[in-house]
C-alpha cells in the first residue's frame, strides 16, 4: 500500500478550503473515469487574480489532500499562472506522492484550470 | 492521533498465530532443527513431526495424511493444483471452468494455462455471487478436464453450492468416463465451514495457513488418491516425490494445530461472528446510500461487505485507521492497480459502488463493545464525506 | 544406547535458527501479524519490516533492495530462476548450460525444460568436480539463453570459479549481443564465502535461509535489473508483481538477520572451520583404504567427503548416530530412490564407492573435542563393519 | 528416511552368526547390482538339515539385519524347506521393512539358496 508524507497527511486530515460559492466566478469538475474520483473548484477573481476558492473532492487520501494543497497555493495567484499550473507543481507542493497516486494529483490541476477557463468564457 | 483502541476486522486478509500454535511450533526453529530427510535421531523427531502435523490435518479434513502435501501458502497450493492436474490431464482434453470471482491465484494461472493452449471457461456469477451446478454441467464439454471453483468469496462471503457442484461433475464424468479434476479453493473456509472430504466430492482443495491462525508461508493442497498430477516444485524427494524442497517443519506443525483449534472452536465461533456481523449489516444499512455486496444469507458468517454511494474506500479505511480499526476495501486507489475489485465488478457493480466498498471481516476475538465503537464512528466518518463529495450532476 | 553427546556435523543438511534470528521473528507471528498488502498501521509495521529485511539482504549482497524476492526456499529460488529466465527468452533461443553435478532443483527444472523444447547441455566437471570457464565457454551456441553453475556443491564442496565463469559468459554475451542469462545456485555459499553482487557478474543468485541460521521455507533469489524473467507464482501483486502469494514477514525477517550474522562472522567461521576440517580430513586419510572426494583445496572450509573401501554409508550413519553424531552420505540407501549419489558419479567415482562415502559438514559451534571424539569412533566402526564384508572377489 | 523397526535395530548392532567357516559345506554370494550390497553365506550340512551358518554382509542395516535374521531361522532347518524361503519370508522374521528396503531382504534369501545349491552340486 501507498506510504502518504506527512503533508498529504495533514490535508487528508485537515483539508482547508472545502466547500463552495453559490457566487462563484468560476467553477470546475474533472473526473477520473478510470478511478471515478471527482474534484470541483469554485473560485472567486479580481483584477486577474484568485482571491479566493473552495474544493469538494470525492477520492481517496491523495485526491483530497492534493485538492486541499492546490487550493492553499492557488489562493491569491494570477490567473495566468494558476492556468500554466500542471499536476507536477501539486504533487511537488504536497511533498511528493507514491508512485500508483500520482494520477490523483491531476485532478485538482485540472480542476482549478477548468474553473479559469467556465469564469474567461462567462465572467460574472 | 494515536489510535487509543486497537480494532481488528480484516481477518479474511490474515490473522495472528494462534499461541497454541507459536507454541508447538518454537521447539523446530533452533532445538529439533533436523532436516527430515535425514538419517539420524534429531532428524527423525523432525520427520515425525512433520508426518503428525500431516495426520492432524487429514484428521480434520477427513482424508489419508499422504493425500495432504505442504506448500508455500495458499497462492501456491491454487497454481499447484490447477498446473498440476492441466499438465497431468493435458492429452485428454483443454478446456478448464472456473468464474470470474476467484481469487487471482487462480485467475491469473488460468490465463497463464490459456497461452498454453488452455481453454477456459469464466461462469459469471449472479449478483450476489452465486453460480448453480447446472451453470458448471451446462459450460461442460467433451475436452473439459478441470473445474475449479471456490469455497467461500474472500472479498463478498459468499458462499458457493460446492457439494452440488462436485456432485454434478463426479455424475458427468462417470457419465462421460472422463476424468474431470475438480479443485475447490477453501482458503477463507477454515474455522467458518465445515470442510469434510470424506463427503465432498472434490479432488483438490487449497488452504492457506494464516487465513486461519496459522503460520503465514504455509498452504496445504489437498490431492485426492488416483488424481491425476504432476509435481510442479522439483528438486528433492520430500512429500513423497510431489513437491521438492527441505519441509518448513515449524510451519507444518503450527499450521496443523491451528487447523485442529479453527476446527474445534468452529461452531461456537459461527455463532458468534454471525451475531456481530448481523449487528453490523443492519446497523449500517441503516445508512442512507448503503447497498450490502454478496449474498444475504449465503455468506461466511465473519464477512460484511458493503458500499457507500459518494464515498472513497480508501478514505473510509483511513479514517478507520486513525480510530485503531483495521478494515479493508476492494476500491481501486488500495489496490496496487487502478482496477477496482475484479469481484465486485464481476457481480455487477458499477465501478462506482466498488470504490466506495468497505468489508469488515470478524474474528472470535472481536466483541460486542468493538462492534458498538466501529457503529459509532462509521456513519460519522461517511457523512463527513460524503460532505465534502461534489453533488452528482443531475 | 540413547547418545550421551550431541554432536551435529551435518551443516550442508540444515541449520539450526539462529537465537536473534528467531527473537527477531516472534513479534511478527501474533502480534505485527498484519498483512503487508494492507491499508492500516498494523499492517504498515509488516510491510515496513519486509523492506528492511530486502534491504539487509541486499546490504549484505551488494544489490538494491528491489532485486530481491523472497521465496519459499533454494528449490522454488532454483526453479523460478530457470523458468522465469527461459520463459522470458525462449523467442531468443532454446540452449541452457549446466553441469551434471548440480542440486536436484536445477536438473530436474533442467529435464522439465528439456521436456518442452529446450536443449540442455550438462557438463562433466573433472574428478575433483571443478569446470573451467573455457568447458563453458566451449558449449555457447548462438542459441543460448541461460548457464547455470553453482557456486559450491552441497555434497563434495567443490567451489566452482563462479566469477571467471560469469566474466566469460558476459564477454560472449556481448560479443553475440545476445542475452545469455548466468544463474548460480549459491544456497551452500553464506557464511563460508563471500559473495559480492557489485562484483560478481551474475544475473540471478539462489539462497536458502535455513542453510545459513535462517528458518525452514524461506529462500532468497536474486534477480539482476533489466534480467529478462517472467513470475512463476501468480495471484497477487506482492513482490512488485514477480512473487505472488501473502508473505511469510516472520521468515524474511530470520532470513534477513541471519543472513547478516553470517555475513558477519564469516572469516571467523571460515578460519575455525578450515582447522577443524583439516584436522578430519587428514586423520581420516591415515585409516587405510579412504579417498577425500571433491577437491583437496577448492573446497568449503566445512566440507569433509570421504569414501571408505568395502563399507556401506548408511551402516556408518547409523553406528555414529548411536554415538550421537549427526553426518550425511551419499550412498543410495540413505536416499529415497535406489541411486547413489549423482554428485559422486557424476565426478566418476565407482557405484561401490560412491555407496561408502560419508559426509561431515561443520559449522561455527563445533569444537575440537568434538572432532576428537569423532576421531576417535570412525576407524573402529569401519573396523568392524569391514569385518562383516566379504571378501571382494579375487 | 527409512525408520527400522526395534527387530532390526537389534540385529544390525548385534548381529548373529557373522563369520565363516573354513570347512563349509556349502557357499553362497549374492550381490545387489543396483546398489551394491553384497551378502555371503555358509552353511553346514548334516542329514539334510543346515547344522549351522554363518554370514558376512557388506550393506546398510536392513541388508545386515535381515542376514542375522535368515540365518538364525535357518540353523537347524531342513534343506527343502530353506530353499523355498522367499524374500518375504525373511522380512516378515524382521518384522517388516520399510518400502524402500524391500530389496534388501532379497540378499540373504539368495545367498542361502545359493549355498544350498553350492552344497548339492559339490557335497563334501
Ligand atoms: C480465496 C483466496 N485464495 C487464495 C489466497 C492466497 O493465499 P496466500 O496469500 O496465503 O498465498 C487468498 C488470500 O490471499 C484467498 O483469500
Ligand atoms: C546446493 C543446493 N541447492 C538447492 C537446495 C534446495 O534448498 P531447499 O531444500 O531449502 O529448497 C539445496 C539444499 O537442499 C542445496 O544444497
Amino acid at each position: 500500500m501507498p506510504k502518504y508524507n506527512a503533508i498529504i497527511m495533514d490535508h487528508f486530515q485537515n483539508p482547508q478550503n472545502v466547500g463552495e460559492f453559490e457566487d462563484a466566478d468560476g467553477i470546475g469538475l474533472e473526473e477520473n473515469p478510470i478511478c471515478g474520483d471527482k474534484t470541483q473548484i469554485w473560485i472567486r477573481v479580481h483584477d486577474d487574480l484568485i482571491t479566493d476558492i473552495r474544493f469538494k473532492t470525492q477520492g481517496c487520501a491523495a485526491a483530497i489532500a492534493t485538492s486541499s494543497v492546490c487550493t492553499v497555493h492557488a489562493k491569491g495567484m494570477a490567473l495566468e499562472e494558476a492556468k500554466s499550473l500542471s499536476p507536477n507543481d501539486v504533487a511537488n507542493w504536497a511533498g511528493g506522492l507514491p508512485r500508483a497516486k500520482i494520477h490523483c494529483s491531476v485532478l485538482a490541476a485540472d480542476a482549478l484550470r477548468s474553473a479559469i477557463s467556465d469564469y474567461e468564457k462567462h465572467p460574472r | 492521533m494515536e489510535p487509543t483502541k486497537f480494532v481488528y476486522m480484516d481477518h479474511a486478509a490474515t490473522t495472528p498465530v494462534h499461541p497454541d500454535a507459536l507454541e508447538a511450533m518454537l521447539p523446530y526453529f533452533s532445538q529439533l532443527y533436523g532436516n527430515p530427510s535425514s538419517l539420524y535421531t534429531l532428524a527423525q523427531d523432525g520427520a515425525k513431526a512433520l508426518d503428525d502435523a500431516r495426520q492432524r490435518i487429514a484428521d480434520v479434513l477427513g482424508c489419508r495424511g499422504n493425500e495432504i502435501i505442504f506448500t508455500s501458502g495458499g497462492t501456491e497450493s491454487d497454481n499447484t493444483a490447477l498446473r498440476g492436474a492441466a499438465s497431468a490431464l493435458k492429452h485428454t482434453g483443454n478446456h478448464i471452468i472456473t468464474q470470474t470471482t476467484e481469487h487471482h491465484a487462480i485467475l491469473h494461472a488460468c490465463e497463464e494455462l490459456e497461452k498454453s493452449g488452455f481453454d477456459i471457461t469464466y461462469l459469471s456469477p449472479d449478483k450476489t455471487g452465486l453460480i448453480t451446478p447446472n451453470q458448471v454441467e451446462q459450460a461442460i464439454t467433451e475436452k473439459t478436464i478441470l473445474v475449479t471453483i471456490m469455497m467461500a468469496n474472500n472479498e463478498i462471503g459468499t458462499v458457493q453450492p460446492i457439494s452440488e457442484i462436485a456432485d454434478v461433475i463426479k455424475e458427468k464424468s462417470s457419465k462421460l468416463s472422463r476424468n474431470i479434476v475438480m479443485h475447490t479453493d477453501a482458503v477463507q473456509a477454515p474455522g467458518l465451514l465445515d470442510i469434510n472430504l470424506r463427503e465432498l466430492q472434490v479432488d483438490m482443495l487449497s488452504l492457506s495457513a494464516h487465513k486461519f491462525y496459522g503460520p503465514k508461508g504455509v498452504g496445504v493442497l489437498y490431492v485426492r488418491r488416483h488424481t491425476p498430477f504432476l509435481p510442479q516444485q522439483l528438486g528433492g524427494s520430500q512429500e513423497r516425490n510431489r513437491r521438492g524442497g527441505t519441509e518448513n517443519v515449524p510451519g507444518a506443525v503450527g499450521t496443523s494445530i491451528a487447523l485442529e483449534i479453527a476446527s474445534r472452536e468452529r461452531e461456537a465461533s459461527v455463532e458468534h461472528c454471525l451475531r456481530l456481523r448481523n449487528k453490523l449489516i443492519d446497523s449500517m444499512l441503516k445508512i442512507p446510500g448503503t447497498h450490502l455486496n454478496g449474498h444475504p444469507t449465503e455468506r461466511l458468517a465473519n464477512n460484511v461487505n458493503i458500499s457507500f454511494d459518494q464515498v472513497e474506500g480508501e478514505s473510509i479505511l483511513l479514517n478507520l485507521d486513525f480510530s485503531g480499526i483495521a478494515a479493508s476495501s476492494g476500491s481501486a486507489c488500495t489496490a496496487a492497480s487502478l482496477e477496482p475489485s475484479h469481484v465486485l465488478v464481476g457481480i455487477g457493480l458499477q465501478a462506482q459502488m466498488a470504490q466506495g466498498s468497505l468489508r469488515l471481516t470478524l474474528g472470535r476475538g472481536n466483541t460486542d463493545e468493538e462492534i458498538d465503537y466501529v457503529l459509532s464512528l462509521i456513519p460519522k466518518m461517511v457523512e463527513r464525506l460524503r460532505s465534502m463529495a461534489p453533488q452528482p450532476l443531475p
